[in-house]
């Protein structure tokens, strides 16, 4: 499991290189995810637009990421592709994050 | 791949591995390239590899609990209007004997108490046209029905 | 048995069995009574269970010849025109990878010369419409396609 | 595997109890069929009538019985259900054995 990170916007940026989050990169991706969201910053936003394929473990652990993080902090998605896009809609999940179309979209409403 | 033999013929795929974790993502890849060469792709593709992903997790995680992980079997048919995957495994069967009614976990609460698992079995309905689970000699055999043209997703 | 279940949903039959010679013939008693029950009799019933038959005896005596019987599965399926039988077994492969071609044993000669055997795979080849193998990962499928309505002799 | 034995017109008939000759019995078989024909009667008669189900090692132990008789003696059958007419059929074993379509033919056939 890949992560990269930048920050744009005081948004810091998490950008998936793998292209699925899956039952067997479900732990590695969240044990990352704390790494990365550990300085605290506020507002993150996970780039998912390399990821063709997301299970219901990458979807848990997503969620996972975005729970321990804590209460007060934001973790926004951005470039679902449409497999990816359904199962967060079949879960509901949709509504829980905010979802961006890409991160073009995301930086923009961030800094407007 | 015998993605151009007849419907009703040869199955489009029959794939085994040991059930982990990393074996069924192979499978899945394998399912999604098949499915790609039999001209099955968008939105059904997604949906069939993502059923097909789910179930064979819980062979893994579920089925082959508290034992070596076992081996699990998966057969591709392609018919006319319909794309059958039938999934056959020696481990546990399911709980309380029957298939598991694959509610939606509640997601209203706190941040805190959000779910992280428990969507397997929804997917799993929720994707397929049809599903059925025999048990016979210590062996499970899950049918999974898709459409073969039209997006499975029910609202 | 799901008899009156739509085609292309859940299989007719999908049971499990050791490969020894008792147990495959309780399958394909099985197997016989799924056929009645779904309206299956006569020369079509005849011929799919003959079929089926020398191909789960061929697993019994061949697949796992040297080893101890491992375990043989079967999925029946009811389709629009086609009676669809899948057969797994984790036995070895076919001679040369290939099945084996089904050639009628020469019976021409003196009567001590007559075969009393050979005629498995003959038989198959004869009573199905098609026959394919697939070996993956060190399972066998072998999927056997029947006429749903015809008698399948062919001549 | 259960064979009973009877003497009609000098012809030994040989009924098969059992409802399948299979690979599960054909050996037991073939045994009984030596043990039973031992006697070295010239014409022995298969009443095949309560038989539905034969396999091809079913077909290759009646074979084998009739090899074992040795030349100049006959085995012939009766009374084939339709299943087990057809593995005759498809393998050619119909044009080897003479096979009558009941006892009673096959013996009106020996008396006439
Ligand atoms: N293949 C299986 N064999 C045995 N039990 C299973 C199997 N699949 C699921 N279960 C049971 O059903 C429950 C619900 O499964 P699921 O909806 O997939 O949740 P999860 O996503 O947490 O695995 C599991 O917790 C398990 O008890
Ligand atoms: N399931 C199998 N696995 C491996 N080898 C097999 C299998 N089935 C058949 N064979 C090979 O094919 C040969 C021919 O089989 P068959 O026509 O059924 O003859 P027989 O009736 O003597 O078994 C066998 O002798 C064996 O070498």
């Amino acid at each position: 499991m890949q992560l990269t990170c930048a920050t744009h916007n005081n948004i810091k940026v998490i950008t998936v290189e793998d292209n699925r989050i899956d039952a067997a990169s479900a732990i590695r991706f969240k044990d990352e995810m704390r790494t990365l969201t550990d300085d605290g910053a506020d507002h993150v936003l996970l780039d998912l637009s390399g990821v063709a394929f997301v299970d219901s473990s990458g979807l848990g652990a997503i969620i996972a990421s975005m729970k321990q993080m804590g209460d007060g902090r934001r973790l926004d998605l951005a470039g679902l592709t449409p497999d990816v896009a359904k199962v967060f809609r079949l879960t509901r999940m949709d509504s829980i994050f905010v979802i961006h179309k890409d991160m073009a979209a995301a930086l923009q409403r961030a800094a407007g | 791949m015998a993605a151009t033999a007849p419907s009703q013929s040869a199955p489009l795929a029959a794939l085994s591995s040991t059930a982990t974790e990393l074996d069924v993502r192979d499978m899945v890849e394998a399912l999604g390239a098949a499915l790609t060469d039999a001209g099955i792709d968008g939105d059904l593709r997604g949906s069939i590899t993502l059923a097909v992903s789910e179930a064979l997790n819980n062979v893994t995680e579920h089925g082959y609990a508290g034992r070596a992980p076992g081996e699990v079997h998966m057969v591709v048919d392609l018919l006319a209007d319909r794309v059958l995957v039938t999934l056959s495994d020696s481990g546990h069967g399911m709980p309380g004997g029957a298939l598991p009614p694959g509610l939606l976990p509640d997601s209203s609460g706190a941040r805190a108490d959000l779910p992280e698992g428990g969507f397997g079995w929804f997917l799993i309905h929720k994707l397929c046209l049809d599903l059925s689970h025999t048990r016979h000699a210590g062996r499970n055999t899950l049918r999974m029905t898709f459409p073969r043209y039209l997006a499975p997703e029910k609202s």
